[in-house]
């Protein structure tokens, strides 16, 4: 038999592990890194938390925020996409295109998403059906649907030449650039989304399943989950999202750009990352990444607030991203 | 609701005439007017991502010494990420506002960027655009820089005069761009393409390639049409990457028979213009581009005085192995 | 030599926390030299942990450990291995995608020069193979072999190194008993050469076999060390567990009701395969590593696809396609690699035990966190599975708790029929009389069970009848009458019934 | 007991199973996709099997190649290096900057490939030490190496702005740029290398501990391997051959150039990963990256000789790495 005391002493620090556990196992550690952030910008700048400032981190995060919460279920399920910034581009381009040959709003948009939904699918099909590793087949996405991004830019003004497309319709520019109030709309968007799919992974049996696959897909299988249906799932509908943020980003900029989004992925990744998540999959939160994507845009934009010279900006990024995931995995480990 | 200021908002005059461009005599030697009476600061929106620009720095440099004289300061900023989309500057714009700068000039590299150009104006931040901009209008101020599709317009025609001196009437020319996904780059392919094709009909174009403005890419690529082309008379680079095509020309011993074409004033391209394997380069005059825009916007907010043109437009000269020297001491 | 007195190990006074859980108490244990010294206790009892511990691989918060009369504290696997101590995990450790060869040596690869030895490498492979009597190139990746086989690569490899001490950690836990009986003829040749054995086992028989002296560990404290002809079964469990155990097993009532047809099924290596399982029925599957038992009941419940043959569910032909359609349908299966096939090591346990069950505990898609947390504890009394708390990750139980979290998983679900491959595996005694007793209350409830073991008595007392296999093909079936261990035996090695 | 004839049927599937692991099991099928193309390539263009025009391609693929060699053992052990482009571009620059600053070759090499040991050690002490995740500090080594490539490159032209430097040294031109007969001498080194490690990765005890801490990691530990100390060594040896990359880039263009090796991470792991290697560990052979490497070669060489339109060029990339993947994975899947 355990003494008492033990019992005491077990329950003493089980209630204190609980507290942990609840408030954001895996998060906590990078939210607290984004508010040392905070904390230090806001004695470096004056700038900084003005409301104008802290609304335009939002917005700028917000294309790569919605793009986290695909990314971060297809990492959980023990994948990655690669073409996440080729497909956002392909799919705000080919609606820019409907749009300037005179097509409605609404079949514009439907051509948009569905392009969306087609390049995410494929994905999903290759990896779950023909089990091809996840990295080349979105590796070669990103390369595929870059290059129809070109094509269907190709030809608006002169031959055999892209340009980028102006986009004037009233209701992309205000879900890309309108404000509710003092809130950019994307940042709206964004948090909703977040809100939604933070219960759908935690409260549906297709989140949970989402995270079985990724913990251990064989068991997963014999456990009866339906394991390349939730894949082609994850994958259509971070096609989707991809989607979303090419019209919120061609309706921002009021132009749908041929080189939108690249590099985009290894950003999307960073965020899911950086917020907790394991890339071999099981592991990460919504609101981890989007936490992810919050440290890298405040950095962003401390780096214009400090006017620090470039090649500094591109060592302390680095640097930086690297300092809070070390400091987050040792905290992690001494528990 | 955005971009609210604690300022009064500024009276300024109204700009020129849009699309008005003139390639102004005082093409970076322009000075301040008059002393201000309130500090004045000006943010110039920069890149360092390759040897361009240093030129363009030391230009923005140059006159915020001249500046600091004048009760100015001009501040040079890069903002983060290695190219000039609309992401990264458009955040760099948004924050110089929220920074309360009394003038911003910044790169304009895709038509992106007009929104958040749009926001400044609007919080009566004047704002100059200077080395790319787009077709696309906006309501920025002035443009100080070279226009890209008459770039490539003044390529094809220097090459296409090149080969009629060569008494050569149907060059076969490689075409190397730096992303068929930049705007700027396929501006400049698009001007070349049209004005080769038409002072010289017969011009065969052999194949267009991306470099991803990376010199092995450049040398790959050329090696691989040289390869390929036997006959080749020459390559045009529209982006970076030249120097690598021009190695490779070099170091398969074609100097003088396949001519490399392409743009700015990199000491490795001006050591190739020398050896005469890259035949011609155009340039935009960076500096200007560094300078001007700032002293204009000091200008305009001290003195009232607007630029005469929308468009000032750097002069493109075609720099050879025979008037390099006035170009600079190569 | 005067073994009987010589130690070789002298652990006192050790303790190791995890987290809020203490697993080890000021537990002692001592090995002679040339003893076969067994560790038992019930699950989570700390007896992996103490042999972790000795083996470089956990830290002790506090205590001695002397070794050879030096005390020790090892920083890593190696520089235990170099000091003498070899062990036999008991979760498999190998290395999936490499060779024999490479199992058996890695950490110890010979190289001359830098460059590897594989003709030598080859040679005392297959010596060490043999000493188990293990026949397999030595050049054959790792994940063509059956569990059991693994198992005996992984005894293998202990085996050549030059020990003073091997620690079997339920090194049996795969294999079938010809294999366990040459397991033991190799420890007896080892204990004579003065080497020392720590063997782990949940297996009472044997222990009392092969052993010298038996240290029982209680809720990682230590509770007595005996000689083993000084004691028996009863006052061992009475150490393990605090209580006498009732050790009876009940006759199953079933009815001619036919829940389960298996009808000429044949695919991967069974062939030809046909029975019936009636309702409350437990039908044992018997046979000798690799007979085939897992893949029939792989592909009955679709987790494999069959060539031919049909499966009849009530009667009714089914076509299962996954095996989320068997689940829907009525079937569950507890399959026998626990961590490839069963666990999500990093999810929660509740998440475990309700992962099947997910679709059931769900209205329009969305879960009921409070009917399935009821659920859960409901499984954690019923099976008494210990645990600090349901939202630790899984990989944190011990092994016989893991099985159980897996058994409440399928439970779960209110199975019609279920399959259970290798249930007590690395189960203590306790445990298994719960789950047992479990079988029989849900046989009583009318759920038909089919029971893969390895362990000839739990088939035998389990049992209604007995399906018998040799090579894949079905050699007999037996009713509860006719089943002996050497009627059994005489069929899964085809001495008897090879004629089909 | 188990019987006699139980021995002979293991023994004659165990034998199946070796053949299948002698001869190159992940290699056969990717060598035949790369076999097919250099036909049809062959069929379509009359100056694809020219000698130049092999060397050239052989040429073009060499510092992919030679990273490739390195790429696979990190791979193998189940990690990856995205900073591989920026490693190798800080070590040429740092020679290239010691050059010109008047510095003799030997030290100035010495500088360049203590440069390379010294970020890719970086990276393996992050990830085996304080076991952050590669993904995380090789993106972040990613950012610091070009960061420094510009730093260094900074100053040599007066005011604070990077530009590339001229490099004029007979060796490293050779090195880069030189011929033994018709074959570029970069070529030759790959090809060394290929060999030597090749053998390294089958014959020696590191060469295995490679593949067991890929195949399981805790296993390997288990069994004595010091896992960190292995980890460390591959990324520092990755380190090494970035540098060698560098070195060769930079002698063959008579330049360092800041944005030398932009993007090349993702070319590096696609040659491994089209070749055979697994990314979650434990498979991946240097042969077959070798041959995911000549793949993209050819296909680049390809675009030139067949005078493809821009955006056709980024699609077929795409949809033949899917392609050559795909037929791999199924062919292997029939077996
Ligand atoms: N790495 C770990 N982290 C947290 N808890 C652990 C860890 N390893 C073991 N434990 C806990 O320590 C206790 C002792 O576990 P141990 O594995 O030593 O038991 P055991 O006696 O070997 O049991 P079994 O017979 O089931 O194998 C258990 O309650 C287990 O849950
Ligand atoms: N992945 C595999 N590749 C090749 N052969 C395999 C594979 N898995 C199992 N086998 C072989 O198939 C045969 C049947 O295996 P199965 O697991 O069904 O046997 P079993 O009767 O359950 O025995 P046990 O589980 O005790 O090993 C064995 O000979 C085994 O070696
Ligand atoms: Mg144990
Ligand atoms: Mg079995």
């Amino acid at each position: 038999m355990v003494s008492e005391n033990a019992y005491v002493e077990t329950e003493k620090i089980t209630i204190l592990s609980r507290i942990k556990n609840t408030t954001l196992p895996g998060e906590s550690g990078v939210f607290a890194a984004l508010m040392v952030m905070c904390i230090i910008m806001s004695i470096a700048s004056p700038y900084f938390l003005k409301t104008v400032n802290i609304f335009n981190i939002m917005r700028n995060m917000s294309t790569i925020g919605i793009m986290a919460i695909g990314m971060t279920m297809i990492i959980v399920t023990g994948g990655i996409d690669l073409s996440v910034g080729s497909q956002m581009a392909v799919a705000g381009m080919i609606m820019a295109r409907m749009l300037q040959n005179g097509f409605p709003i609404v079949p514009s948009l439907i051509i948009g998403f569905g392009m969306g939904l087609l390049t995410g699918f494929f994905n999903g099909f290759m990896i779950s059906r023909l089990k091809v590793t996840p990295f080349i087949v979105t590796l070669g996405m990103l390369s595929i649907a870059r290059g129809m991004t070109v094509f269907f830019a190709t030809g608006t003004k002169g031959v055999g030449v892209a340009s980028n497309i102006t986009v004037k319709d009233p209701f992309v520019n205000f879900v890309g650039g309108g404000y509710i109030g003092p809130i950019p709309f994307p940042v709206i968007i964004m948090f909703v989304l977040v809100f939604i799919f933070s219960y759908f992974l935690k409260n549906t049996v297709l989140g949970r399943q989402i995270y079985a696959i990724g913990s251990n897909e064989e068991a997963a299988r014999l456990t009866g989950v339906n394991v390349d249906r939730v894949k082609v799932l994850t994958y259509t509908f971070m096609g989707f999202l991809c989607a979303l943020s090419g019209i919120i980003s061609a309706g921002l900029l009021s132009t749908a750009a041929t080189n939108i989004g690249t590099g985009t992925e290894l950003d999307v990744v960073a965020a899911v990352v950086i917020g907790g998540a394991s890339l071999s999959g099981g592991r990460g939160s919504i609101a981890g990444s989007i936490i992810g994507a919050a440290i890298m845009a405040v950095l962003r934009n401390s780096f214009v607030l400090l006017k620090m010279p470039g090649y500094m900006q591109t060592i302390s990024i680095g640097a930086i991203i690297i300092l809070a995931v070390t400091i987050d995995t040792l905290r992690q480990r001494k528990q | 609701a955005n971009g609210q200021q604690d300022k009064p908002v500024r009276e300024l005059p109204p700009g020129p005439a849009y699309d008005s461009a003139i390639q102004p005599a005082d093409s970076g030697q322009v000075s301040p007017i008059q002393k201000s009476e309130t500090p004045i600061r000006i943010a110039v929106l920069g890149l360092e991502n390759n040897p361009f620009w240093i030129p363009v720095r030391e230009g923005a440099i140059a006159a915020g010494k001249e500046l600091a004289d004048y009760n100015a300061t001009i501040d040079w900023i890069v903002p983060v990420g290695d190219s000039h989309t609309a992401d990264v500057f458009g955040s760099a714009i948004d924050a110089a506002i929220a920074q309360e700068y009394d003038a911003i000039a910044t790169i304009a590299g895709d038509s992106g960027i007009i929104p958040y150009v749009e926001r400044a104006v609007a919080a009566g931040i004047p704002v100059a655009t200077f080395n790319v901009e787009t077709d696309e209008p906006s309501s920025r101020l002035f443009f100080v820089g070279a226009d890209l599709y008459r770039q490539g317009l003044a390529a094809g025609k220097a090459v296409a005069d090149h080969y009629k001196s060569k008494g050569i009437s149907n060059p076969k020319i490689a075409v190397m761009t730096g992303f068929f996904s930049v705007e700027g780059h396929e501006l400049r392919r698009k001007g070349f393409e049209e004005s080769l094709m038409k002072e010289i009909p017969g011009a065969v174009i052999v194949g267009r390639v991306e470099t991803l403005d990376k010199d092995d890419n450049g040398y790959q690529l050329a090696s691989d049409f040289i390869v390929s082309n036997p006959d080749l008379n020459g390559f045009y680079s529209a982006a970076g990457g030249s120097v690598g095509c021009a190695k490779a020309v070099e170091d398969n011993k074609l100097g003088g028979k396949v001519d490399v074409f392409c743009y700015d004033f990199m000491d490795q391209v001006m050591e190739y213009v020398k050896k005469g394997v890259i035949v011609g380069t155009i340039g935009q005059q960076p500096f200007a581009q560094g300078h001007d825009p700032a002293v204009r916007l000091f200008n305009y907010l001290v003195a009232g005085e607007v630029p005469e043109a929308g468009r000032m437009l750097t002069q493109s000269d075609f720099v050879t192995k025979e008037n390099m020297s006035q170009f600079g001491d190569w | 030599m005067n073994t009987d007195t010589e130690v070789l190990v002298e652990c006192s006074g050790v303790f190791k926390q995890f987290g809020g859980l203490q697993a080890l108490n000021d537990v002692q244990l001592d090995i002679r030299r040339g003893e076969v010294h067994a560790l038992v206790g019930e699950n989570g009892a700390g007896k992996s942990t103490l042999i972790k511990i000795l083996g470089g691989i956990y830290k002790r918060d506090k205590g001695t450990i002397l070794y050879q009369g030096k005390n020790v504290k090892y920083e890593s696997p190696l520089e235990a291995i170099r000091d003498g101590i070899a062990i036999i995990h008991q979760e498999l450790s190998v290395l999936l995608y490499m060779n024999v060869i490479e199992n058996i040596f890695m950490g110890r690869m010979i190289s001359k020069n830098g460059i590897l030895q594989w003709k030598e490498m080859e040679e005392l492979s297959r010596k060490a193979m043999d000493l188990v009597g293990l026949k397999i190139d030595p050049y054959c990746e790792l994940s063509y072999l059956s569990i059991s086989q693994r198992q005996m690569i992984e005894i293998a490899r202990a085996l050549s190194i030059d020990a003073k001490l091997i620690i079997m950690d339920e090194p049996n836990s795969s294999l079938s008993e010809g294999e366990t009986e040459k397991l033991f003829n190799v420890i007896r040749n080892l204990v004579k050469r003065g080497i020392s054995i720590l063997y782990v086992s949940h297996k009472m028989e044997e222990v009392l076999e092969i052993s010298n002296r038996i240290t029982v560990f209680k809720d990682g404290r230590y509770s007595g060390t005996s000689k083993t002809n000084e004691v028996t079964v009863d006052d061992i469990i009475q150490m393990m567990v605090g209580r006498e155990l009732e050790r009876h097993y009940e006759e199953g009532l079933f009815s001619d009701e036919v829940v389960l047809e298996i009808d000429h099924l044949s695919g991967g290596v069974f062939k030809d395969i046909s029975f019936k399982l009636r309702k409350g029925e437990i039908l044992g599957l018997s046979g000798l590593v690799g007979a085939g038992r897992s893949e029939i009941c792989r592909a009955i419940f679709a987790a494999d696809k069959h060539d031919e043959g049909c499966i009849y569910l009530h009667g009714k032909k089914k076509n299962f396609k996954n095996p989320g359609d068997a689940i829907r349908a009525g079937l569950a299966m507890v399959p026998e690699d626990r961590k490839n096939l069963s666990l999500f090591l990093e999810m929660p346990i509740q998440f475990n035990m309700n992962m099947a069950n997910y679709p059931i505990l769900a209205k329009r898609g969305i879960i009921n966190y409070s009917k399935a947390k009821g659920e859960a504890e409901n499984y954690i009394e019923k099976l008494s599975i210990k645990l600090r708390k349901k939202e630790d990750p899984v990989k944190s139980l011990s092994g016989g708790n893991q099985q159980k979290t897996v058994l409440s998983r399928w439970l779960a679900t209110n199975p019609d029929v279920l399959i259970l491959d290798e249930p007590t595996h690395g189960v203590d005694i306790g445990a298994k009389a719960e789950i047992y007793k479990l079988m029989r209350t849900l046989t009583g409830q009318g759920i038909s069970i089919i029971l893969i073991s390895s362990e000839l008595p739990e088939i035998i007392a389990m049992s209604d009848r007995v399906a018998i296999l040799h090579e894949g093909n079905l050699a007999k079936i037996l009713n509860r009458e006719e089943v002996s261990e050497e009627t059994i035996m005489s069929y899964a090695t085809g001495i008897r019934g090879a004629a089909v």
